[in-house]
C-alpha cells in the first residue's frame, strides 16, 4: 500500500550524509568556491564513508542500494555545496552512461583506474549539437564549460550513443557561474583517440534519465538549504515590529517555498522508486529534472529576497545558492532536452494519461 | 517505499471506474445540461443502494475498536479520486451520512450512532445525512458561527442562518454547528444533529451555482428551532472534556487531502479529454502543445503525491496538518490549469458550452474553495512553519 | 514627449460609454445571458450614441476617431458586458476585414444594408484549419461556435485571404460558455455562394491585428471589471477581525491584479496609438492580445478567489466575469496564433529588440 | 497620447548609448572581472569629467523656480535605462553629488546648496556625493532608523552604524539620515551633510556583492561624530514646519520609477544578447525559445510603460504613488525573466561565468530590493488601493 517510510538503513545514510554535508561542505562552502577544490582530507573522509558507492556494483566497492538511496544522499550533499558533491563523486553520472550501454565489465574496467586515484575524476557531458567530431577514431572539438578542473575519463553522450576518451583532454580554467567547488574550465579535445564507442537508443534513454536524476537531487538539495536558510533569517530579522517571516505575505511565500521543495522532493523519489522497481522511468526521470528547474527559478531568487539588501551580499550564501541552482540547471542538455522527454509519450500514447506507476492496471 | 495502492483499493478503483463510466458521468452531464440537482427520486440513486453504496463506515462496532474503523485515509482518497475523475458533483450527491458521519463516529454516543447511523446499515432506500458549519456572512473564518444554541429543559433552542450545506433539503437529519456562547470562539461550539420535519428547520434553498450542479448546496434557516438534549452529539460532557484532547484531535486531517485528491481527479479528467482532443485534431505533436501537456501532467503528479503523504500520515496518526494543507493549497490549482488548458486547446469546441471540459473549467474552481480557501491552508501552513502567530493579517 | 492623456474629446467619449456600459448593461447583465439578446431599445439607444461608429467612415456614418477611441470605448463596454458589446455592435471586427482587404468602397457597400436593419450583423471568424471548403464559388462546412444567433453577413478570414457569404447560413443554438449575451450558436455552410472574396498577406496581418485589438480591447474591460469587483467584496467582507481586502496576502493580490489590468490595458492604449501613427503595429495588437489572455487567467480566477464559496454562485457575476474571459481568448484563432504573431519579427530581425515604435531611430 | 522621447531626450539617449558602447560597458566587465568598484582614480572617471558628467542639476537659481529644476523625470529616466543597458553599477559609480542632490535642492537652503553643491558645477576633477540612509539592522522599514544625533551648542553629535551607501568612501560629503528621537518615527528624523574627514566618520567598508560591482556599495560608522550646525539639511525650521508639508512631498515619487527604468535597461540587454545568442546557435525559430523570448519583450515593454506613465505623473505633479510603486514592483520581475532565460539559452555557455548575460543574471536581483523591495512596494500600493492600514503585518 502507498508508503513513504524510508528504510531504516536508507534514514541511517541520510543522517550520515546530512551531518557530513553541513558540518564538512555548507560549513566552509565559501571556502570550496574559493578554492576551487574540496582537497584531499575531505576527498579522503568521503571516500571513507562511501557516499560516492551507495548506488555503485560491489565489484567496484558500492553498495548497490539502488537509486532512491543515491537521490536521498544527493539531496543532504547538494544542501551541502553542489559543486562540492561532484567533486566528492569520482565517477558521478558518467558511470550511469558506461553501465547502460557497456555494461557492467566496461563499468569495472573503466571505472577502477579512476576510483584508485585519489582526485581523479570521470566526466559526463551531453554532446547534443553535437561540438565533438569525429575523424579516424579520434575526436576533435571544444566544449565551453565543464564543472571540473581534472578529467581522467571522459565520457561523451549524444542522442543514440556514447563513447569514451582518456587522452588528449586539455582544460582552460574559466571563473565559471557556479557549482565552482568542482572546479570550472573549458575544454578540448585535440585528437583524443576513442577508447569505448557505443550505440543504442535504449541505452541512452535510460542513461539520460538517471544522469537527469542525479542532478534534479541535488537541486533538491540545494532548493531545500535555500528555503531553510532565508526562513530562518526570516524568523531572525525584525522590521515593523515583528518577524518579517510574521507578515502574511513573506509567511506564504515561505509556505508556497516549502511546497515547491516537497513537490520536487516527492517527484524524485517518486522517479527513484521507479526505477528501483524496474521501470525504465525515462519520463518520470526528465520529469523530475524539469520540475526542479522551474522550481530553482522559483526558490533560489526568492530566497535571496527574503535577504533584502543582505542577499546581494556575499556574507551570505543565497547569492551562491542561486548561482549553484542556476548552473545545475544548465548541465545535460538543458531542462528543454528534459522536457521533451518528460512529454514525449504524450504524443504516442492513447487512452488515459496515466500519473502514476502501474495505473492502468489499477483498474 | 510503495507507491501503489494495495490489492483491495485497485478493485475499489476498479469497481468505482465502471460506475464512473456507467453511471456517474452521465448523471453528471445530465445535471449540468438541466442546470439542476439530480432529484431524490432519481432512478440512478436507487441503483446505487441496490449496489450497496450509501451505507456508514459505522460497523456497529463498540467505541473501543473505533480507531480500526477510519485507518484507510489512503484508499478512500483513492476512490474519491477516481469518482471525481468521472463526476465530482455526483459523488457528493451520493446517499449516505456524508460529512454528518465523521463527527457522529468521532464524538457521538453510542446511543447516538445507533439512532442516527443504524438506518444507513440497511439499504432500503437512499437516505442522506448532511452537515452545516458554514453561514451566509462566515465562509472560512469557521471561529465566526453565529448561529446559536441556548438551553430550555431538556431541550436546547437553535437560531441561525447556514449555508452551502451538501443535500441538506434531501436529508434525514443534519449535523448543523452551533455556538452556546459566540465570544468563546471554538469552545463555544456544539453539533446537533436536527431532523428533518423539526418545526423551525426550514427555508430550504437550494444555491445556483456555477458548476458542480449534481448536487444540492442548500441553506436554510434554524427558527426557534427545538431540538431534544439527547441530539447533542456526544452530550455536553464531551465538550467539558474537550479542551484536553483539542491538540491530538487537531493534528492529523485526512479531510484536506481527499478534497485535494478530487480535485486531481477532475483535473486528470481534464487532461485525458484534452490531450484526446489535441490527438484528434492532430496538434499532439505541437511543442507548444505537448509542453503545456507535460507540465499539468507533472503538477497532476506532484498533487497526487501530495496528497498521498498526507494521508498516509493520517493513516498513521502522526501529525500532518502542514501536509495536509499543502496538498489542498497545491491541488485545486494543478487541476484548473488543467481545465483552462483544455479549453484553451478547444478553442472554438470549448466556446459552444457542451464539451465536457467546459463543464469541468466551471467545476474545478469550487475545490480551492471548499474545506479552506488555499489561502487558508497557507495560513495553516505558515502556522506550523513559522509560528504565524493566529492574531495579525 | 511622451504623454498618456487623453484627448478631452475622448476622455468625454469614455464617460458616456462607462455610465452606459453600467447602467445599461452591468446593471442587467444576468438578464442579458438569460435572454441571449440585448433587445431592440438597448440596440436604438446604442446607435443613437454612435458608440459602435467611433471608428468608421464617415461615408458610414462613422466618427473616424481612430483605433485609440475605438480601445477606449470597447474596455468600457467590456466592463458592462462583453457579449452585449458584441451585439451592440453590427459589424464589429468583421468591418477591418473588409477594409483592409477589400478597401473602404467595399466595406461601405457590405455595411450598409446590416446598418440600416436594427438587428442585423455582421460576423466575423478565423478559419485556419480550415473548417470551411470552397467549391465552385460556394462554400461548405461547419463551424462549432459563433457568439451570434445571427448573421446576416459572414466574414471568414483565412491566413492570407478573405471572403465574405450572406446566404446559406444556417445557425443551431448551442449554450455557450461565454459571452451569451451575443448568443451562440454553431454555424454551417451549406453551398453558401461567395460574394467577395480577397487575396493579400500584408492586409490579412493587417485585419487580424485590428481584430485581435478588439478583443483584447473587450478583456481589458472584463478584467478592470472582475478586479474593481472582487476588491469592493473584499474590502466589504469581513473574516477574522477586519475586512479580508486588509489581509496582507489578499491586499497584495489585489496590488498584482490592479497591475495585470493596467499593463493590459497600456499594452492596448499602444498598439492603438500606434495604429493611428500608420504603424502596422502587427506585434503590437498581437501582443497586447497575448498579454490580456494570460493576464485574464490570472485575474479572473483570483477575482473568483477572493469571493470564495461566493464566487462560485451565480448570485454574484464573477463567474461570469470568467467565463466571459476565457471565451473572449477563444475568439480570431486564439492566444497560440496571437504569440505566433506578436513573435514573428523576433525570428527575423536582426539587431538590438525594441520596445517602443521608433525606438532605433532615438539614439 | 504620445509613447515616443522627445528631441532633447532622444539627442541625450544617442549620447548615452554612444557613451555606453565605448565607456560604460567596457568598465563596467572589467570592474566584474576584477571583482572589485573600478577605483576613483581611473581614467574612466577622468573621461567623464572632461565630457562634461558628474555635475550638479542645480544652476545657482534662487529656490522660487526650483520647479522647473526638476520637471523633467520622463527624460532622465529614459537616460537612466539606457545607461543602465549599458551597466547599471558603473552608473551608479558616476561622479556627482548622486543621491546627495536631492535633499539639498528640495530640503537644504540656498546657503547650503551653494557650499556643497557648487563644487560640482565646474569640472575640475570627478568628484562623489553621497548618501546613507539604511542601517545594518533596518533595510526597508526606513522608520526604523538608529543612528543618532544630540544637539551639543553649535554643533550635533552623530553616533550609529550606516550600509549600503553609494560611493561613501570616495565623496567630499555624505548626506546622512538620523533620529533625534527614535520614538517619534519618521518625525524625528534628520538629514545631515558629513563632510569627508570629520572626526568620528570612519569605518569605511566596501561591501562584497554578487553583481554591481562597478560601483562601491560602502558601510561606515559614526563615533561621537561632531558636526557643526549648519549641516543640518533646511535649518530646524525645515523640521518644524515639514509636518504639514508632509502630504504634498509624499505625493509624487520619481525615484522608484527610475530604478524601475534602470530594471528594464538591464532586462533590454539580456533580452538583446540572449536574441543574438539564438540567432547565432540557429534556434531563433525554435518555437519554445520564441515564445519565450516574446514573453520576456511583452514583459519588459509593460514595465517600460508603467515606469513612462509613473514619470509623467511626476512631472505632472499628479499624485503618482500607486503608479510609482506599481512600475517598481513590476519592472525587476521581468528583468529577472530576461536575465534568466538568457541563462537559460546560453546553456554550457552560461556556466562559463564570462558571458555579459551571466553578468547581467548577477546584477538584475539588486533591483528588485533598492529603494523598497516587491513587498514594499505592494504595500505602498495595497494603501492606496483598499486603504491597507500602516499596523497590521
Amino acid at each position: 500500500m502507498i508508503d513513504f517510510t524510508l528504510s531504516p538503513e536508507l534514514t541511517l545514510l541520510q543522517s550520515t550524509a546530512r551531518e557530513l554535508a553541513r558540518d564538512r561542505l555548507a560549513a566552509v562552502e565559501r571556502r570550496l568556491e574559493a578554492d576551487r577544490d574540496v582537497g584531499d582530507e575531505l576527498r579522503r573522509l568521503f571516500d571513507e564513508v562511501g557516499l560516492a558507492r551507495v548506488e555503485l556494483p560491489e565489484a567496484l566497492g558500492g553498495a548497490e542500494l539502488g537509486a532512491l538511496a543515491r537521490a536521498v544522499v544527493l539531496e543532504e550533499l547538494g544542501a551541502g555545496d553542489p559543486g562540492a558533491a561532484l567533486a566528492l563523486d569520482p565517477l558521478g553520472p558518467a558511470a550511469y552512461v558506461v553501465q547502460e550501454l557497456g555494461g557492467s565489465e566496461a563499468l569495472t574496467a573503466l571505472a577502477k583506474p579512476i576510483l584508485a586515484e585519489p582526485g581523479a575524476r570521470a566526466l559526463l557531458v551531453h554532446d547534443h549539437r553535437p561540438r565533438f567530431h569525429e575523424s579516424g577514431g579520434t575526436v576533435q572539438g571544444q566544449f565551453p564549460w565543464v564543472p571540473a578542473d581534472r578529467v581522467d575519463l571522459l565520457v561523451v553522450l549524444e542522442m543514440e550513443r556514447a563513447y569514451v576518451v582518456r587522452e588528449g583532454i586539455h582544460l582552460e580554467p574559466v571563473r565559471g557561474a557556479g557549482l565552482r567547488a568542482a572546479g570550472a574550465s573549458e575544454l578540448r579535445l585535440d585528437g583524443a583517440p576513442i577508447v569505448e564507442s557505443w550505440v543504442s537508443t535504449p541505452a541512452t534513454l535510460q542513461a539520460h534519465a538517471r544522469g537527469r536524476l542525479y542532478v534534479a537531487s541535488l537541486l533538491v538539495g540545494v532548493l531545500r538549504r535555500a528555503y531553510e536558510y532565508s526562513r530562518d533569517y526570516a524568523l531572525e530579522r525584525v522590521a515593523f515590529g515583528r518577524p518579517i517571516a510574521h507578515h502574511q505575505s513573506l509567511a506564504f511565500l515561505i509556505a508556497d517555498m516549502a511546497t515547491a521543495v516537497d513537490g520536487c522532493r516527492m517527484l524524485v523519489h517518486e522517479a527513484a522508486w521507479r526505477l528501483d522497481q524496474g521501470d525504465p522511468a525515462v519520463e518520470a526521470c526528465a520529469g523530475a529534472f524539469v520540475e526542479c528547474c522551474e522550481q530553482a527559478m522559483f526558490v533560489t531568487p526568492n530566497a535571496l529576497q527574503l535577504l533584502g539588501g543582505h542577499g546581494f551580499m556575499l556574507d551570505h550564501p543565497v547569492e551562491k545558492f542561486m548561482r549553484d541552482a542556476r548552473a545545475l540547471t544548465l548541465l545535460l542538455g538543458g531542462v528543454d532536452a528534459a522536457r521533451e522527454e518528460s512529454g514525449r509519450d504524450l504524443g504516442e500514447r492513447d487512452g488515459p494519461v496515466a500519473l502514476t506507476l502501474g495505473e492502468s492496471s489499477w483498474t | 517505499m510503495d507507491l501503489r495502492p494495495d490489492d483491495a483499493t485497485r478493485e475499489r478503483l476498479a469497481q468505482a471506474r465502471t460506475l464512473g463510466r456507467e453511471l456517474i458521468r452521465p448523471v453528471g452531464l445530465e445535471a449540468d445540461r438541466l442546470g439542476r440537482p439530480t432529484p431524490p427520486d432519481h432512478p440512478f440513486f436507487e441503483q446505487l443502494v441496490r449496489l450497496g453504496l450509501g451505507r456508514t463506515r459505522w460497523t456497529g462496532e463498540p467505541p473501543k475498536k473505533r480507531a480500526a474503523v477510519v485507518g484507510n485515509a489512503r484508499g478512500m482518497l483513492c476512490v474519491a479520486e477516481e469518482l471525481s475523475y468521472w463526476d465530482r458533483g455526483v459523488a457528493v450527491s451520493f446517499p449516505g451520512p456524508g460529512l454528518g458521519e465523521p463527527p457522529l463516529l468521532s464524538m457521538g454516543t453510542d446511543e447516538q450512532r445507533e439512532r442516527f447511523l443504524t438506518p444507513f446499515r440497511g439499504s432500503d432506500r437512499p437516505r442522506w445525512g448532511s452537515f452545516a458549519m458554514t453561514e451566509p456572512g462566515a465562509g472560512s473564518d469557521v471561529a465566526g458561527i453565529r448561529a446559536s444554541a441556548r438551553r430550555d429543559g431538556d431541550t436546547w433552542i437553535l437560531d441561525g442562518d447556514k449555508s452551502f450545506a451538501a443535500n441538506a433539503s434531501r436529508a434525514d437529519w443534519i449535523v448543523v454547528w452551533v455556538t452556546v456562547d459566540a465570544s468563546l470562539g471554538r469552545e463555544g461550539h456544539r453539533a446537533f444533529v436536527v431532523e428533518q420535519g423539526t418545526p423551525g428547520l426550514g427555508g430550504f434553498h437550494v444555491e445556483r451555482k456555477m458548476g458542480l450542479k449534481a448536487y444540492e448546496s442548500t441553506s436554510f434557516t434554524l427558527r426557534e428551532c427545538r431540538v431534544p438534549a439527547a441530539n447533542l452529539i456526544g452530550g455536553e460532557e464531551h465538550y467539558a472534556r474537550r479542551a484536553g484532547f483539542k491538540g491530538a484531535m487537531q493534528s492529523f486531517n485526512a479531510t484536506r487531502p481527499t478534497i485535494a485528491a478530487m480535485a486531481v481527479g477532475i483535473g486528470r479528467s481534464a487532461l485525458d479529454e484534452a490531450a484526446a482532443f489535441a490527438r484528434e485534431a492532430g496538434v499532439l505533436r505541437d511543442v507548444r502543445v505537448r509542453d503545456r501537456l507535460e507540465r499539468v501532467r507533472r503538477r497532476l503528479r506532484v498533487a497526487r503525491l501530495l496528497c498521498w503523504r498526507a494521508a498516509w500520515l493520517a493513516d498513521h496518526r502522526q501529525p500532518n496538518v502542514m501536509e495536509a494543507s499543502m496538498s489542498k493549497a497545491f491541488a485545486p490549482t494543478a487541476a484548473f490549469e488543467a481545465a483552462s488548458l483544455g479549453m484553451e486547446l478547444l478553442g472554438m469546441e470549448g466556446g459552444r458550452g457542451d464539451h465536457l471540459i467546459e463543464k469541468l473549467f466551471r467545476d474545478v474552481k469550487a475545490m480551492d474553495i471548499v474545506e479552506g480557501t488555499g489561502q487558508i491552508q497557507r495560513l495553516l501552513m505558515a502556522r506550523k512553519l513559522v509560528g504565524l502567530p493566529r492574531d495579525p493579517a
